[in-house]
Protein backbone atom coordinates (compact mmCIF):
# COMPACT_ATOMS: atom_id res chain seq x y z
CA UNK A 1 0.00 0.00 0.00
CA UNK A 2 1.73 2.94 -1.30
CA UNK A 3 0.31 6.77 -1.33
CA UNK A 4 2.76 9.40 -2.73
CA UNK A 5 2.23 13.02 -3.24
CA UNK A 6 4.54 13.77 -6.32
CA UNK A 7 5.53 17.47 -6.72
CA UNK A 8 7.64 16.78 -10.25
CA UNK A 9 6.45 14.30 -13.31
CA UNK A 10 6.29 10.74 -12.58
CA UNK A 11 6.45 8.03 -15.48
CA UNK A 12 2.47 6.47 -14.83
CA UNK A 13 3.98 3.17 -16.86
CA UNK A 14 6.61 2.44 -15.47
CA UNK A 15 5.72 3.10 -11.74
CA UNK A 16 2.64 0.38 -12.81
CA UNK A 17 5.15 -1.91 -13.82
CA UNK A 18 7.50 -1.57 -10.68
CA UNK A 19 4.00 -1.90 -8.67
CA UNK A 20 2.91 -5.22 -10.44
CA UNK A 21 6.65 -6.82 -11.11
CA UNK A 22 6.83 -10.12 -8.89
CA UNK A 23 3.29 -10.30 -7.54
CA UNK A 24 2.44 -14.09 -9.84
CA UNK A 25 0.31 -14.86 -7.05
CA UNK A 26 -2.08 -12.16 -8.59
CA UNK A 27 -4.12 -12.84 -11.51
CA UNK A 28 -5.59 -8.89 -12.05
CA UNK A 29 -3.74 -5.45 -12.28
CA UNK A 30 -6.31 -2.35 -12.92
CA UNK A 31 -5.00 0.91 -13.52
CA UNK A 32 -6.42 4.59 -13.80
CA UNK A 33 -4.07 7.14 -15.14
CA UNK A 34 -5.68 10.83 -15.41
CA UNK A 35 -3.99 13.46 -17.44
CA UNK A 36 -3.62 16.64 -18.24
CA UNK A 37 -6.04 17.70 -21.03
CA UNK A 38 -5.47 20.93 -23.30
CA UNK A 39 -8.94 21.31 -22.94
CA UNK A 40 -11.62 21.68 -20.78
CA UNK A 41 -15.12 22.59 -21.37
CA UNK A 42 -13.98 23.99 -24.97
CA UNK A 43 -11.52 26.38 -23.25
CA UNK A 44 -7.64 25.99 -23.82
CA UNK A 45 -6.03 24.94 -20.44
CA UNK A 46 -2.42 25.95 -20.54
CA UNK A 47 -1.50 25.12 -17.00
CA UNK A 48 -2.95 23.14 -14.37
CA UNK A 49 -2.03 23.63 -10.34
CA UNK A 50 -3.14 21.18 -7.49
CA UNK A 51 -3.06 22.46 -4.39
CA UNK A 52 -2.46 20.32 -1.21
CA UNK A 53 -2.48 20.06 2.35
CA UNK A 54 0.98 18.54 3.17
CA UNK A 55 0.91 15.28 5.54
CA UNK A 56 -3.54 15.99 6.21
CA UNK A 57 -3.05 14.74 2.04
CA UNK A 58 -1.14 12.08 2.45
CA UNK A 59 -2.78 10.86 5.44
CA UNK A 60 -6.27 10.88 4.36
CA UNK A 61 -6.08 9.57 0.78
CA UNK A 62 -4.00 6.52 2.56
CA UNK A 63 -7.11 6.17 5.10
CA UNK A 64 -9.27 5.85 2.56
CA UNK A 65 -7.24 3.62 0.43
CA UNK A 66 -6.83 0.68 3.73
CA UNK A 67 -10.23 1.13 3.93
CA UNK A 68 -11.35 0.33 -0.04
CA UNK A 69 -8.45 -2.70 -0.15
CA UNK A 70 -10.20 -4.10 2.86
CA UNK A 71 -13.30 -3.83 1.28
CA UNK A 72 -12.45 -5.17 -1.98
CA UNK A 73 -9.64 -7.75 -1.16
CA UNK A 74 -6.90 -6.04 -2.77
CA UNK A 75 -3.91 -6.58 -0.38
CA UNK A 76 -1.96 -3.83 -2.77
CA UNK A 77 -2.78 -0.61 -4.16
CA UNK A 78 -0.55 2.51 -5.63
CA UNK A 79 -2.29 6.29 -5.18
CA UNK A 80 0.69 8.93 -7.17
CA UNK A 81 -1.15 12.10 -7.22
CA UNK A 82 0.96 15.16 -8.74
CA UNK A 83 0.49 18.52 -7.00
CA UNK A 84 1.79 22.20 -7.95
CA UNK A 85 2.08 23.31 -11.15
CA UNK A 86 0.92 20.31 -14.19
CA UNK A 87 1.32 20.71 -17.77
CA UNK A 88 -1.11 19.29 -20.63
CA UNK A 89 -0.58 15.84 -21.78
CA UNK A 90 0.82 15.24 -17.76
CA UNK A 91 -0.06 12.42 -15.54
CA UNK A 92 -2.10 13.87 -12.78
CA UNK A 93 -2.69 10.89 -11.01
CA UNK A 94 -2.24 7.03 -11.36
CA UNK A 95 -4.22 4.42 -8.97
CA UNK A 96 -3.39 1.22 -10.07
CA UNK A 97 -4.58 -1.96 -7.63
CA UNK A 98 -3.85 -5.71 -7.66
CA UNK A 99 -6.43 -8.91 -6.64
CA UNK A 100 -7.00 -12.41 -7.54
CA UNK A 101 -9.76 -11.76 -9.91
CA UNK A 102 -10.70 -9.27 -12.00
CA UNK A 103 -13.30 -6.99 -9.60
CA UNK A 104 -11.75 -6.53 -6.84
CA UNK A 105 -9.26 -4.77 -8.57
CA UNK A 106 -11.45 -2.50 -10.82
CA UNK A 107 -14.06 -1.70 -7.84
CA UNK A 108 -10.91 -0.67 -5.62
CA UNK A 109 -9.42 1.77 -8.49
CA UNK A 110 -12.90 3.21 -9.28
CA UNK A 111 -14.00 3.77 -6.25
CA UNK A 112 -10.57 5.55 -5.70
CA UNK A 113 -11.05 7.85 -8.22
CA UNK A 114 -14.35 8.84 -7.22
CA UNK A 115 -13.29 9.56 -4.00
CA UNK A 116 -10.31 11.54 -5.43
CA UNK A 117 -12.70 13.66 -7.71
CA UNK A 118 -14.52 14.89 -5.01
CA UNK A 119 -13.11 14.26 -1.46
CA UNK A 120 -9.39 14.13 -1.54
CA UNK A 121 -7.94 17.37 0.29
CA UNK A 122 -6.63 18.50 -3.41
CA UNK A 123 -7.51 21.78 -4.96
CA UNK A 124 -7.04 22.22 -8.91
CA UNK A 125 -6.65 25.60 -10.70
CA UNK A 126 -6.60 25.95 -14.30
CA UNK A 127 -4.39 28.62 -16.29
CA UNK A 128 -6.30 29.89 -19.51
CA UNK A 129 -6.14 32.83 -21.67
CA UNK A 130 -8.59 34.18 -19.84
CA UNK A 131 -6.75 33.91 -16.92
CA UNK A 132 -7.29 31.05 -13.78
CA UNK A 133 -10.25 29.62 -12.42
CA UNK A 134 -10.47 27.03 -9.47
CA UNK A 135 -12.21 23.75 -10.32
CA UNK A 136 -14.88 22.43 -8.35
CA UNK A 137 -16.28 19.15 -8.85
CA UNK A 138 -18.25 18.34 -11.61
CA UNK A 139 -22.30 18.24 -10.97
CA UNK A 140 -21.83 14.83 -12.80
CA UNK A 141 -19.06 13.48 -10.01
CA UNK A 142 -20.97 14.65 -7.44
CA UNK A 143 -23.84 13.03 -8.45
CA UNK A 144 -21.45 9.35 -8.71
CA UNK A 145 -20.79 10.03 -5.05
CA UNK A 146 -24.58 10.82 -3.90
CA UNK A 147 -25.63 7.22 -5.66
CA UNK A 148 -22.72 5.20 -4.75
CA UNK A 149 -23.24 1.90 -2.50
CA UNK A 150 -21.63 2.70 0.39
CA UNK A 151 -19.46 5.55 -0.75
CA UNK A 152 -17.14 7.41 1.78
CA UNK A 153 -18.17 10.71 1.99
CA UNK B 1 -0.55 31.91 18.40
CA UNK B 2 -2.29 29.79 16.38
CA UNK B 3 -1.18 28.32 12.96
CA UNK B 4 -3.68 28.34 9.68
CA UNK B 5 -3.63 27.13 6.25
CA UNK B 6 -5.58 28.43 3.66
CA UNK B 7 -6.04 25.54 0.97
CA UNK B 8 -7.02 26.06 -2.84
CA UNK B 9 -8.63 29.34 -3.61
CA UNK B 10 -8.66 30.54 0.14
CA UNK B 11 -4.98 30.71 -0.38
CA UNK B 12 -4.30 33.61 -3.04
CA UNK B 13 -6.78 35.60 -0.59
CA UNK B 14 -5.26 35.34 2.47
CA UNK B 15 -2.15 37.41 3.80
CA UNK B 16 0.85 35.91 4.58
CA UNK B 17 0.84 37.12 8.14
CA UNK B 18 -2.13 35.37 8.97
CA UNK B 19 -0.35 31.65 8.59
CA UNK B 20 1.19 32.53 12.09
CA UNK B 21 -1.69 34.35 14.08
CA UNK B 22 -2.33 35.88 17.31
CA UNK B 23 -5.72 36.88 17.50
CA UNK B 24 -7.32 38.65 20.59
CA UNK B 25 -8.23 36.79 23.61
CA UNK B 26 -11.75 37.57 22.96
CA UNK B 27 -11.16 34.64 20.33
CA UNK B 28 -11.98 31.58 21.99
CA UNK B 29 -13.49 29.37 20.21
CA UNK B 30 -13.27 28.10 16.51
CA UNK B 31 -16.62 29.59 15.34
CA UNK B 32 -14.72 33.05 16.64
CA UNK B 33 -11.82 32.46 14.80
CA UNK B 34 -13.67 31.86 11.56
CA UNK B 35 -14.76 35.33 12.39
CA UNK B 36 -12.33 37.10 13.08
CA UNK B 37 -10.23 35.59 10.03
CA UNK B 38 -12.90 37.23 7.78
CA UNK B 39 -12.42 40.60 9.46
CA UNK B 40 -8.70 40.65 9.09
CA UNK B 41 -9.19 40.51 5.05
CA UNK B 42 -12.12 41.71 3.53
CA UNK B 43 -11.88 39.45 0.23
CA UNK B 44 -11.13 36.55 2.16
CA UNK B 45 -14.18 37.01 4.21
CA UNK B 46 -15.98 37.67 1.03
CA UNK B 47 -15.22 33.95 -0.18
CA UNK B 48 -15.97 32.12 3.37
CA UNK B 49 -19.27 33.74 3.39
CA UNK B 50 -19.93 32.27 -0.43
CA UNK B 51 -18.39 28.90 -0.34
CA UNK B 52 -19.22 26.32 1.73
CA UNK B 53 -16.16 25.28 3.62
CA UNK B 54 -14.60 23.03 6.11
CA UNK B 55 -12.66 23.56 9.04
CA UNK B 56 -9.86 21.19 10.38
CA UNK B 57 -8.17 21.35 13.71
CA UNK B 58 -4.59 19.94 13.98
CA UNK B 59 -5.72 17.05 10.99
CA UNK B 60 -9.15 16.83 11.93
CA UNK B 61 -12.33 17.85 10.82
CA UNK B 62 -14.64 20.07 13.40
CA UNK B 63 -17.99 20.34 13.10
CA UNK B 64 -18.82 21.80 16.77
CA UNK B 65 -17.56 25.47 15.73
CA UNK B 66 -17.61 26.18 19.86
CA UNK B 67 -15.01 23.76 20.15
CA UNK B 68 -12.50 25.68 22.26
CA UNK B 69 -9.03 26.66 20.32
CA UNK B 70 -5.76 25.80 22.55
CA UNK B 71 -2.40 27.54 21.59
CA UNK B 72 -0.42 26.31 19.15
CA UNK B 73 -3.38 24.37 17.18
CA UNK B 74 -3.64 24.68 13.45
CA UNK B 75 -6.55 25.35 11.67
CA UNK B 76 -7.14 24.87 8.01
CA UNK B 77 -10.00 26.27 6.12
CA UNK B 78 -10.64 23.73 3.38
CA UNK B 79 -13.23 24.96 0.17
CA UNK B 80 -14.42 22.15 -1.94
CA UNK B 81 -12.06 19.92 -3.41
CA UNK B 82 -11.49 18.77 -6.75
CA UNK B 83 -8.57 15.97 -7.22
CA UNK B 84 -7.72 13.80 -10.12
CA UNK C 1 -8.58 0.75 -32.32
CA UNK C 2 -6.29 -1.65 -32.20
CA UNK C 3 -6.91 -5.47 -31.70
CA UNK C 4 -3.55 -7.82 -31.82
CA UNK C 5 -3.68 -11.24 -31.19
CA UNK C 6 0.03 -12.47 -29.68
CA UNK C 7 1.49 -15.25 -29.93
CA UNK C 8 4.62 -14.02 -27.57
CA UNK C 9 5.33 -12.32 -24.11
CA UNK C 10 4.72 -8.35 -24.30
CA UNK C 11 4.99 -5.50 -21.83
CA UNK C 12 1.69 -4.28 -21.00
CA UNK C 13 2.80 -0.93 -19.42
CA UNK C 14 5.26 -0.38 -22.72
CA UNK C 15 1.99 -1.18 -24.83
CA UNK C 16 0.08 1.07 -22.75
CA UNK C 17 2.29 3.89 -22.58
CA UNK C 18 2.99 3.92 -26.47
CA UNK C 19 -1.06 3.53 -26.86
CA UNK C 20 -1.68 7.01 -24.77
CA UNK C 21 1.42 8.94 -26.40
CA UNK C 22 0.59 12.22 -27.20
CA UNK C 23 -3.18 12.26 -26.75
CA UNK C 24 -3.11 15.11 -24.37
CA UNK C 25 -6.82 15.82 -25.45
CA UNK C 26 -7.92 12.91 -23.72
CA UNK C 27 -7.76 13.32 -19.72
CA UNK C 28 -8.75 9.45 -18.29
CA UNK C 29 -6.59 6.23 -19.52
CA UNK C 30 -8.17 3.31 -17.95
CA UNK C 31 -6.48 -0.02 -18.27
CA UNK C 32 -6.26 -3.89 -17.19
CA UNK C 33 -3.83 -6.62 -17.49
CA UNK C 34 -4.91 -10.31 -16.69
CA UNK C 35 -1.80 -12.33 -15.39
CA UNK C 36 -1.13 -15.40 -15.50
CA UNK C 37 -1.45 -16.79 -11.80
CA UNK C 38 1.24 -19.60 -10.46
CA UNK C 39 -2.06 -20.66 -8.26
CA UNK C 40 -5.87 -21.59 -9.20
CA UNK C 41 -8.73 -22.96 -6.72
CA UNK C 42 -5.59 -23.88 -5.00
CA UNK C 43 -4.27 -25.45 -7.12
CA UNK C 44 -0.41 -25.13 -8.63
CA UNK C 45 -0.67 -23.61 -12.27
CA UNK C 46 2.57 -24.91 -14.10
CA UNK C 47 1.65 -23.39 -17.32
CA UNK C 48 -1.19 -22.24 -19.60
CA UNK C 49 -2.07 -22.49 -23.34
CA UNK C 50 -4.69 -20.41 -25.00
CA UNK C 51 -6.25 -21.64 -28.45
CA UNK C 52 -7.62 -19.67 -30.51
CA UNK C 53 -9.37 -19.27 -34.11
CA UNK C 54 -7.23 -17.57 -36.50
CA UNK C 55 -8.81 -14.40 -37.61
CA UNK C 56 -11.96 -14.96 -36.76
CA UNK C 57 -10.72 -14.40 -32.99
CA UNK C 58 -9.55 -11.50 -33.91
CA UNK C 59 -12.02 -10.22 -36.13
CA UNK C 60 -14.84 -10.60 -33.28
CA UNK C 61 -13.05 -9.44 -30.82
CA UNK C 62 -12.48 -6.14 -32.96
CA UNK C 63 -16.26 -6.12 -33.90
CA UNK C 64 -16.95 -5.74 -29.74
CA UNK C 65 -14.63 -3.00 -29.07
CA UNK C 66 -15.80 -1.12 -31.97
CA UNK C 67 -19.02 -1.55 -30.58
CA UNK C 68 -18.14 -0.58 -27.03
CA UNK C 69 -16.10 2.04 -28.16
CA UNK C 70 -19.40 4.28 -29.82
CA UNK C 71 -21.23 3.05 -26.68
CA UNK C 72 -19.37 4.40 -24.31
CA UNK C 73 -17.37 7.46 -26.04
CA UNK C 74 -13.66 6.34 -26.09
CA UNK C 75 -11.95 6.97 -29.56
CA UNK C 76 -9.06 5.07 -28.52
CA UNK C 77 -9.07 1.06 -27.67
CA UNK C 78 -6.18 -1.08 -27.28
CA UNK C 79 -6.65 -4.57 -26.46
CA UNK C 80 -3.79 -7.46 -27.12
CA UNK C 81 -4.53 -10.94 -26.35
CA UNK C 82 -1.75 -13.61 -25.78
CA UNK C 83 -2.44 -17.39 -27.44
CA UNK C 84 -0.15 -20.40 -26.88
CA UNK C 85 1.96 -21.11 -24.35
CA UNK C 86 1.59 -19.09 -20.81
CA UNK C 87 4.04 -18.94 -18.04
CA UNK C 88 3.09 -17.70 -14.76
CA UNK C 89 3.24 -14.24 -13.98
CA UNK C 90 3.51 -13.05 -18.02
CA UNK C 91 0.32 -11.06 -18.95
CA UNK C 92 -2.69 -12.65 -20.50
CA UNK C 93 -4.14 -9.56 -21.95
CA UNK C 94 -3.99 -5.63 -22.04
CA UNK C 95 -7.20 -3.59 -22.51
CA UNK C 96 -6.72 -0.15 -22.65
CA UNK C 97 -9.16 2.47 -23.31
CA UNK C 98 -9.02 6.64 -23.40
CA UNK C 99 -11.60 8.88 -23.39
CA UNK C 100 -11.96 12.62 -22.39
CA UNK C 101 -13.71 12.05 -18.70
CA UNK C 102 -13.03 9.04 -16.66
CA UNK C 103 -15.95 6.73 -16.53
CA UNK C 104 -16.29 6.21 -20.50
CA UNK C 105 -12.80 4.61 -20.02
CA UNK C 106 -13.48 2.54 -17.15
CA UNK C 107 -16.98 1.33 -18.41
CA UNK C 108 -14.88 0.27 -21.86
CA UNK C 109 -12.39 -1.68 -20.37
CA UNK C 110 -14.78 -3.57 -18.08
CA UNK C 111 -17.26 -4.10 -20.25
CA UNK C 112 -14.14 -5.40 -22.75
CA UNK C 113 -13.12 -8.45 -19.59
CA UNK C 114 -16.27 -9.19 -19.27
CA UNK C 115 -16.49 -10.14 -22.89
CA UNK C 116 -12.99 -11.72 -23.39
CA UNK C 117 -13.52 -13.47 -20.42
CA UNK C 118 -16.83 -15.79 -21.60
CA UNK C 119 -17.37 -14.87 -25.11
CA UNK C 120 -14.55 -14.41 -26.99
CA UNK C 121 -13.00 -17.73 -29.20
CA UNK C 122 -10.50 -18.30 -27.13
CA UNK C 123 -10.16 -21.16 -25.05
CA UNK C 124 -8.11 -21.67 -21.86
CA UNK C 125 -6.03 -25.11 -21.23
CA UNK C 126 -3.92 -25.05 -17.51
CA UNK C 127 -1.17 -27.27 -16.89
CA UNK C 128 -0.56 -28.79 -13.11
CA UNK C 129 1.17 -31.65 -10.99
CA UNK C 130 -2.39 -33.36 -11.78
CA UNK C 131 -2.02 -32.78 -15.52
CA UNK C 132 -4.26 -30.58 -17.98
CA UNK C 133 -7.55 -29.35 -17.92
CA UNK C 134 -9.44 -27.15 -20.20
CA UNK C 135 -11.46 -24.03 -18.12
CA UNK C 136 -14.72 -23.08 -18.58
CA UNK C 137 -16.05 -19.63 -17.70
CA UNK C 138 -16.59 -19.18 -14.02
CA UNK C 139 -20.25 -19.03 -12.48
CA UNK C 140 -19.38 -15.75 -11.52
CA UNK C 141 -18.07 -14.25 -14.68
CA UNK C 142 -21.68 -16.04 -16.28
CA UNK C 143 -23.84 -14.34 -13.88
CA UNK C 144 -21.67 -10.82 -14.62
CA UNK C 145 -22.67 -11.49 -17.58
CA UNK C 146 -26.39 -12.10 -17.44
CA UNK C 147 -26.80 -9.17 -14.98
CA UNK C 148 -24.94 -6.58 -17.02
CA UNK C 149 -26.74 -4.11 -18.81
CA UNK C 150 -27.02 -3.87 -22.48
CA UNK C 151 -24.54 -6.70 -22.33
CA UNK C 152 -23.46 -8.67 -25.39
CA UNK C 153 -23.95 -12.52 -25.73
CA UNK D 1 -13.91 -31.02 -49.76
CA UNK D 2 -14.84 -28.95 -46.78
CA UNK D 3 -12.39 -27.94 -44.23
CA UNK D 4 -12.87 -28.63 -40.38
CA UNK D 5 -11.54 -26.60 -37.25
CA UNK D 6 -11.98 -28.01 -33.65
CA UNK D 7 -11.50 -25.32 -30.98
CA UNK D 8 -10.18 -25.53 -27.20
CA UNK D 9 -10.79 -29.34 -25.77
CA UNK D 10 -11.92 -30.52 -29.11
CA UNK D 11 -8.42 -29.89 -30.96
CA UNK D 12 -6.71 -32.66 -29.19
CA UNK D 13 -9.89 -35.49 -29.35
CA UNK D 14 -9.94 -34.69 -33.26
CA UNK D 15 -7.70 -37.01 -35.82
CA UNK D 16 -5.40 -34.86 -38.06
CA UNK D 17 -7.43 -36.17 -40.68
CA UNK D 18 -10.46 -33.98 -40.14
CA UNK D 19 -8.97 -30.97 -40.96
CA UNK D 20 -9.60 -31.38 -44.45
CA UNK D 21 -12.29 -33.55 -44.99
CA UNK D 22 -14.35 -35.53 -47.62
CA UNK D 23 -17.89 -36.57 -45.89
CA UNK D 24 -19.73 -38.70 -48.36
CA UNK D 25 -22.40 -37.09 -50.40
CA UNK D 26 -25.19 -38.45 -47.97
CA UNK D 27 -23.51 -35.35 -45.71
CA UNK D 28 -25.55 -32.65 -46.94
CA UNK D 29 -26.57 -30.57 -44.25
CA UNK D 30 -24.42 -29.03 -41.08
CA UNK D 31 -26.44 -30.94 -38.69
CA UNK D 32 -25.63 -34.13 -41.37
CA UNK D 33 -21.97 -33.36 -40.94
CA UNK D 34 -22.14 -32.93 -37.17
CA UNK D 35 -23.31 -36.53 -36.88
CA UNK D 36 -20.58 -37.58 -39.23
CA UNK D 37 -17.89 -36.32 -37.03
CA UNK D 38 -19.22 -37.91 -34.22
CA UNK D 39 -19.04 -41.10 -35.91
CA UNK D 40 -15.19 -40.78 -37.13
CA UNK D 41 -14.14 -40.46 -33.68
CA UNK D 42 -15.87 -41.51 -30.44
CA UNK D 43 -13.94 -39.71 -28.09
CA UNK D 44 -14.64 -36.23 -30.08
CA UNK D 45 -17.96 -37.83 -30.41
CA UNK D 46 -18.50 -37.92 -26.66
CA UNK D 47 -16.86 -34.37 -25.97
CA UNK D 48 -19.48 -33.16 -28.30
CA UNK D 49 -22.11 -35.09 -26.98
CA UNK D 50 -21.21 -33.89 -23.33
CA UNK D 51 -20.68 -30.39 -24.24
CA UNK D 52 -22.97 -27.41 -25.55
CA UNK D 53 -20.84 -25.64 -28.59
CA UNK D 54 -21.21 -23.46 -31.13
CA UNK D 55 -20.90 -24.09 -34.74
CA UNK D 56 -19.58 -21.66 -37.05
CA UNK D 57 -19.36 -21.86 -40.73
CA UNK D 58 -17.15 -19.43 -42.90
CA UNK D 59 -17.03 -17.40 -39.94
CA UNK D 60 -20.67 -17.06 -39.28
CA UNK D 61 -22.31 -18.79 -36.52
CA UNK D 62 -24.41 -21.18 -37.78
CA UNK D 63 -28.44 -21.96 -35.68
CA UNK D 64 -29.92 -23.88 -38.54
CA UNK D 65 -28.84 -27.34 -38.87
CA UNK D 66 -30.39 -27.95 -41.63
CA UNK D 67 -28.56 -25.24 -43.71
CA UNK D 68 -27.12 -26.50 -46.24
CA UNK D 69 -23.08 -27.26 -46.97
CA UNK D 70 -21.35 -26.32 -49.79
CA UNK D 71 -17.77 -27.47 -50.90
CA UNK D 72 -14.92 -25.70 -49.67
CA UNK D 73 -16.82 -25.04 -46.38
CA UNK D 74 -14.84 -23.78 -43.28
CA UNK D 75 -17.07 -25.47 -40.42
CA UNK D 76 -15.31 -24.28 -36.54
CA UNK D 77 -16.64 -26.34 -33.59
CA UNK D 78 -16.51 -24.11 -30.48
CA UNK D 79 -16.10 -25.38 -27.19
CA UNK D 80 -17.23 -22.83 -24.06
CA UNK D 81 -15.21 -19.78 -24.31
CA UNK D 82 -12.89 -18.59 -21.81
CA UNK D 83 -10.22 -15.66 -22.04
CA UNK D 84 -8.74 -13.26 -20.13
Amino acid sequence: MEVRIASTTFDPQAETAAFAAGRSEMGALASFVGLCRDRHDGQVVEELFLDHYPGFTQDEIGRICNDIAGRFGCPDILVIHRVGRIMPGEAIVLVAALSQHRNGAFEAVRMLMDYLKTDAPLWKRETGPDGVRWIEPRAEDLARRAGAEGAIV
Amino acid sequence: MVRLVFLGKFGPLAPAALACAEPPAAVATVGDLRDWVADQAPALGAALAATPFKLIVNHAVVHDLTAVLRASDEIAFMPPMSGG
